[in-house]
């Protein structure tokens, strides 16, 4: 008993938690545990899995990103279009890579510089990107004249699809430089006081810049790889990714009111979404039941994170 | 005097092909004619009323709209009529508060069931062509059940299905959260996960991206193009774009809709209405056109789309 | 002074009486078993060392926090506070350590915050204003009831959050190291409230590190160690100061200043003609290597302004600053750091501590980059770092992961001066009021280690609004006046009265060109 | 010069652009500045500004309101439903008001109480009530038997529609309570420093509860004129809302770190967001580029607030 109450309150609370939830969809939804299901699940969780990495950043430096879904959509257009201009999926992947990073850029500076709200700043950035991503396809989806584009996202390493593989690494490289780099310790000092942390040294405005230009070029790695899946550019693809890559950060823990962020946490909440969304769709449960079910799910998570917070008197 | 006309296009998702495609067909008669057209985009039923509001203040005569609503009915034609508007409808048709469409307002469309209805038919007609055996074959809805038409257009597809023999325990429900491939793409591979004894797949649903969705799900768990029949509703680029590829995918076919009678032929009846006072036909209805790969630079021409 | 005789004491029972007060947080026994009372009409210091539990039992009087065990009674009858609402309801007022008010506020909003003068819900302005600028002239506050209190200096929101209590018609009234920020003469207003209030049959618990203020105004004392009552005085006739500082510290501390004699060396900081904003006249001075200059002025006398300028906090509107005769840009922190000018500020909740990170992370957030190869930390060094200054300027906290904010106040401000002489490399140090709430026998330590950093030849800035302080251990003094340096002073012609005078604006004497407006 | 200069970085300032800004539309849009485009764009900013009402004083207290489009159309449907089910628009009234009131009173309640995230809590009920209003209707439009359910919008009062008759009664109850009254205040105290304005004795908890009940409650007037004026219950209503009433507040000045609100900022930050909307259609601005057009404005709005809160020497 008391052991238990160690283990569930402890550090690693959350992923205890979320283990057992996780054996308990094992158990209770029929074909769950399946190879190939749960290689469809991860596949599902990519984009938003991707993005929740420098979200996480994003949050825990008490800033906001409302553009990234519409720089997914973009960098996903522009890399497919840039492909069949030019002949070479090589240059469409930087050309992706660099309008994601330059709108992330953009988005740092008016946001670190100019000292414009963040929650405005992007919440126009993700109309005028929105806006040009619809401009340059003129609405359109727009087809890979190249096979090989498709490749990316269906070619397999030890039977594991590439997307995977490369959300996997972002976790790990995410992670540590989190817990391990001098910019993952300042970032959460800056959300945890931003004057302080100027007066202690810390170069609060270049680290936004930092933070929003990756999030802007993680950003585009998950345009290519949603443009590569689904083998087209769509202007209309990944509107409300960021309630859900916000919804997964504060899930596994990340505070809006800054400074506390964790790798693992956020892995688990982009898990639980993907989980939620996977069983509800096996179990068949009726898409206006499913709208109830997210919510609750929503709910539940953070209550139990909360029980377990407040039990440990970290609160 | 053709130059004093205004007249308003209204329609509910200005970001979709299909509306652009529309206004692009308005526009061309525009020209012809010489009138103005001023073109909205209004999501919802109050921005419909807004954009009513917005083309009485701007001196228009009339406009055409694509309601987010059918429910809507009563207030447009309020609306309309506070404003001093000639009112006619395109793709979706006006209902009153009972479900019974309002019969003064002139319409031109097509019926969300019938389309539904062609789709179910091709792809029981390919089933057969493949020789599949009905009752193994599996079939995917990829459904979207916050938008009626959705609703329509799925139940039309499984009705023609069920009479050409289809096994109603045989279809599976693939609810996307949102209305974009990749959506559809999360969904159909969890019901494809669920049933991977079965080997032959048939898919439908609201648009091409829907069933594009699908057939990409089909590819990602390794099911051959042959075994997949994936036929969309649309016509647009993402269908074509599926046809342009060097070899043949699990999307068949599409039922191409259009948007060239819907988007000239209203405007010029508008026109029409408003210049010389020549009411249009209270009803015109159209039909889709099924394309395959092989069909649908013809099936676009005949349709006057290129 | 204090108004008034020592209370009289018709009534011997005593009017607010703690019994068995316990209180434990995790890894900390923050309060243990503490019993006293105090008598009605009567001011009672209450003292310890940082994280001794003065704070903790402070909050627990005020309904802020419930204890474990233990009750409070207040003129006989037991009192359970749930919530602060039920505490004033009781007539217990409490001035906390850390300001508590409302930056967006006004002053007079400020000071009715949640009893605002209101008929069916609509505040009666008027009124509101009216009796706040009643009150503020009463305690000799001049600024106006309309302002924001953002645009208050540190000093006068002290004063604001005192001005808040005696507002109340309170019965107990709690003062948490009220002069923490208050300079001199704003003391005095405040000893003589309380000399008021006493008069008035109050009951004052009144917290603070500067022992001669507890001798001043006290009746009697108690004497916290640890979580557990040390000592209790209820007259301060059996009582010296050295047998406080022994209860206090357990050890005998003779002389707190133990200024020594230093060799000078070279101009280490050097400042020419520097404006900024809210300093629009030019200001010089400079500091050697080995010496620690003392700068003291009024609250508001812009001290903390200067110093900001010369870290680069603030922008610069002219001005050179050098260090060791180099240009040093000092176009931000950041850079000054690099240049070897550091600045410990002065206000530790809001530009100090790093809320959300625990200790250790907040003493090795600037040092950490000299032992971060390619910015990828190395955890072992780090924690040997923060273990250290931890040991060596005794920062009582479970462990160096705890979470800052859970630190008390003294603490919190010791890892502010870990997290800069955990630095390498600094040529120039700049103290604003480096201990202010740090207890005693932390401040010899403090002041051991100021000088042992001049003596390895760092040129030292102390700002500090404590005159005995700034005398005790600068080697030259120099004091400023409504943005201005009023005049500079060598240790030989240190003198409390000519000291003081130089930093009063509006004064005849001394200056024969009296400052015009 | 001066006087400009005064006139510009005044208390009114942001009041003085908007003037200038809304001169320079009547002038260079054709038939802006006409009664019936008047009439219109007023009834166009009805649902927003209402709402804006309560979201100021949820972000003046420092929360964070996401639910408040679903408890728009759920409580839309149930005026229709209920006044179709009972017969009586007066039943469908009070329905309406008391689901509303209530969805808002369990958002206090678990924010205030459970302590959870404001944001996640109200991602959650959003959810939720969306999947009821779906529910409720089986995802279709209702339509309303009893015509004079219309007159509660189509009716005038001196030549104006009573929804913007509500709309202005409400503007003037709100920025009364949020400068005269105690609430008000104390929503700015709490926004300001919660911990400071707990131990002041303010019922903290109980002032978030109040504040998201009246949300609730001012969400339902909102839903039961939409219904009115679109003249059907619609499940799909309002989506996206809580953006543009957040965006609305902070192009008015309320400060997303609380404690800082202005009823006239917020009315600006309403009338620019439907001046913007009207103009566009009104100079036939592509759909496409009026994505761009409405980056661009609210950027340059905040920016040049921006620039007179520094040049007044504010930040
Ligand atoms: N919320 C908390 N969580 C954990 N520990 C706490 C908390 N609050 C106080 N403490 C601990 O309780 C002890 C007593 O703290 P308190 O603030 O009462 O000290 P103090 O006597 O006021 O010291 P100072 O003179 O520095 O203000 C300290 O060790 C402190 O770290
Ligand atoms: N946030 C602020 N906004 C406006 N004026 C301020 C602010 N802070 C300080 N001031 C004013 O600037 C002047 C200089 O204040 P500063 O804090 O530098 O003085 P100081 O000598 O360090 O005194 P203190 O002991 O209060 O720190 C004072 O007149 C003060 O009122
Ligand atoms: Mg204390
Ligand atoms: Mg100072």
């Amino acid at each position: 008993m008391a052991f238990l109450k160690r283990l569930l309150l402890g550090e690693q609370g959350l992923l205890v938690i979320f283990v057992i939830a996780f054996a308990a969809v094992s158990i209770f939804v029929p074909s769950f545990i399946t190879e190939r299901n749960m290689l469809g699940l991860f596949q599902s969780v990519v984009t938003i899995g991707i993005v929740a990495c420098t979200m996480m950043f994003c949050l825990a430096s008490r800033d906001f990103d409302l553009s990234v879904g519409s720089i997914v959509a973009f960098t996903g257009m522009v890399a497919v279009m840039a492909s069949n201009a030019s002949g070479s999926i090589i240059v469409g992947l930087i050309a992706a890579l660099a309008c994601g990073t330059f709108v992330g850029f953009v988005n740092g500076v008016i946001i670190a510089k100019l000292k414009i709200n963040a929650l405005i700043t992007t919440l126009a950035t993700m109309q005028i990107v929105r806006g040009l991503a619809l401009i340059s396809s003129d609405g359109r989806a727009v087809g890979i004249n190249d096979p090989g584009f498709y490749q990316l996202a269906l070619s397999r390493f030890l039977g594991i699809p590439t997307p995977i593989w490369i959300m996997v690494i972002l976790f790990c490289v995410f992670g540590f430089v989190l817990n391990r780099s001098v910019f993952g310790r300042n970032t959460l000092a800056i959300g945890g006081n931003p004057e302080a942390s100027r007066l202690a040294g810390v170069n609060v405005d270049g680290m936004r810049i930092w933070i929003f230009t990756i999030q802007g070029l993680v950003c585009a790695v998950a345009g290519i790889l949603l443009a590569s899946r689904i083998t087209s550019g769509q202007p209309n693809a990944a509107t409300g990714l960021e309630l859900s890559a916000i919804s997964a950060c504060v899930l596994g823990g990340v505070s809006l009111a800054g400074g506390r962020a964790a790798m693992v946490g956020v892995i688990v909440g982009v898990l639980i979404l993907g989980i939620a969304e996977n069983a509800m769709n096996l179990l068949n449960i009726q898409a206006f039941y499913q709208y109830l079910v997210r919510g609750l799910i929503l709910l539940l998570a953070v209550l139990l994170d909360n029980v377990r917070s407040t039990g440990l008197g970290r609160k | 005097h053709a130059a004093d006309i205004k007249i308003g296009f209204v329609v509910k998702q200005p970001e979709e092909p299909w509306f652009q495609d529309e206004w692009k067909f308005a526009d061309i008669a525009a020209k012809e004619k010489g009138f103005t057209l001023v073109k909205i985009g209004a999501e919802d039923g109050e921005k419909v009323q807004s954009a009513i509001d917005n083309l009485g203040a701007q001196g228009a005569q009339g406009f055409i709209v694509c309601t987010p609503d059918v429910k809507l009915g009563p207030g447009i034609v309020a609306k309309a009529e506070a404003n001093g508007l000639k009112l006619m409808t395109v793709d979706d048709r006006l209902v009153n508060a009972d479900g019974t469409p309002i019969e003064s307002v002139p319409h031109m469309g097509i019926s969300a069931l019938k389309i539904g209805e062609a789709v179910g038919t091709a792809i029981a007609d390919e089933i057969k062509k493949r020789g599949w055996d009905m009752a193994s074959v599996g079939a995917i809805r990829v459904s979207y059940d916050q938008l009626p038409t959705a609703v329509d257009r799925v139940q039309g597809a499984i009705t023609s299905l069920k009479a050409a023999g289809f096994p109603e325990a045989n279809i599976f429900d693939a609810p996307q959260a949102k209305t974009d491939t990749e959506a559809a793409l999360n969904a159909a591979t969890v019901v494809l996960n669920k049933h991977a004894d079965v080997k032959h797949w048939v898919a439908f649903g609201l648009n091409d991206e829907a069933v594009l969705g699908a057939v990409r799900a089909s590819e990602t768990v390794g099911i051959a193009p042959e075994n997949f029949i994936g036929v969309g509703i649309g016509g647009a680029d993402s269908a074509i774009n599926e046809f342009k590829k060097p070899a043949a995918t699990g999307f068949f076919g599409t039922v191409i809709i259009s948007p060239k009678r819907h988007g000239y032929e209203t405007a010029l009846n508008m026109y029409d209405w408003v210049a010389n006072g020549k009411e249009p036909p209270a009803l015109t209805l159209t039909s889709g056109e099924l394309a395959l790969r092989d069909t649908y630079v013809q099936v676009r021409k005949s349709l006057g789309i290129e | 002074m204090v108004a008034g005789s020592p209370a009289r004491r018709e009534d011997m029972a005593d009017f607010l009486s703690f019994s068995h007060i316990s209180k434990t947080y995790p890894g900390v026994k923050a309060l243990s078993d503490v019993s006293f009372g105090v008598a009605k009409g009567s001011v009672h210091g209450l003292i310890g060392e940082n994280g001794a539990g003065k704070s903790t039992l402070i909050r627990i009087l005020s309904g802020d926090t419930a204890a474990d065990s233990g009750e409070i009674a207040i003129d006989g009858g037991a009192q359970n506070f749930s919530s602060t609402r039920d505490a004033f309801a009781a007539g217990v007022v409490v001035v906390h350590q850390e300001l508590q008010l409302v930056p967006e506020l006004t002053v007079a909003e400020n000071l009715r915050l949640g009893r605002f003068p209101n008929r069916a819900g609509i505040i009666d302005f008027r009124s509101l204003k009216e009796e706040v600028n009643r009150r503020l002239r009463d305690i000799g506050l001049t600024v106006d009831a309309d302002t924001k209190v953002a645009k208050l200096s540190l000093g006068e929101r002290q004063m604001i959050e005192i001005a808040k209590a005696i507002m109340l018609d309170a019965r107990v009234i709690a003062l948490d190291e009220p002069t923490s920020s208050l300079s001199s003469q704003e003391s005095e207003v405040l000893f003589r409230i309380i000399g008021e209030l006493r008069a008035a049959g109050k009951v004052i618990i009144y917290i603070s590190h500067r022992l001669d203020e507890i001798f001043r105004l006290c009746d009697g004392c108690t004497v916290l160690r640890d979580g557990k009552l040390a000592a209790h005085h209820p007259s301060m006739a059996e009582v010296t100061r050295d047998s406080l500082v022994a209860e206090m510290v357990g050890r005998e501390i003779s002389d707190i200043w133990g200024w020594r004699g230093r060799s000078v060396g070279e101009v280490r900081l050097k400042v020419e003609g520097i404006t900024g904003s809210k300093l629009p006249r030019p200001i010089e001075f400079e500091a050697r290597a080995g010496e620690i200059v003392g700068f003291f002025g009024l609250v508001g006398s812009g001290r903390s302004e200067l110093m900001r300028l010369v870290y680069g906090a603030d922008a610069r509107h002219s001005g050179k600053v050098m260090i060791d005769g180099a240009d040093s840009s000092g176009s931000s922190p950041r850079r000054s750091i690099r240049e070897g000018l550091v600045l410990c500020s002065e206000d530790r909740k809001f530009d100090g501590i790093i809320q959300g990170l625990s200790v250790g992370e907040n003493i090795v957030v600037s040092a950490r980059r000299h032992f971060s190869p390619f910015g990828v930390l190395s955890p072992k060094r780090e924690a040997d770092t923060a273990a250290e200054f931890i040991k060596q300027l005794r920062i009582r906290t479970p462990s160096a992961k705890q979470e800052i904010v859970n630190l008390s106040g003294g603490n919190q401000q010791k890892v502010l001066l870990a997290r800069w002489l955990a630095e390498t490399d600094v040529k120039v140090l700049i103290v604003d009021e480096p201990t202010r709430g740090i207890d005693v026998g932390a401040k010899a330590e403090i002041y051991e280690l100021l000088y042992s950093l001049a003596e390895k030849g760092l040129a030292i800035v102390v700002v500090s609004s404590e005159l005995p302080e700034v005398m005790g251990i600068s080697d030259r003094v120099v004091v400023m006046c409504e943005g201005r340096i009023a005049a500079r002073y060598n240790r030989a012609e240190f003198n409390e009265h000519a000291i003081l005078a130089s930093a009063l604006p509006d004064r005849t004497a001394g200056e024969p060109n009296k400052k015009a407006s």
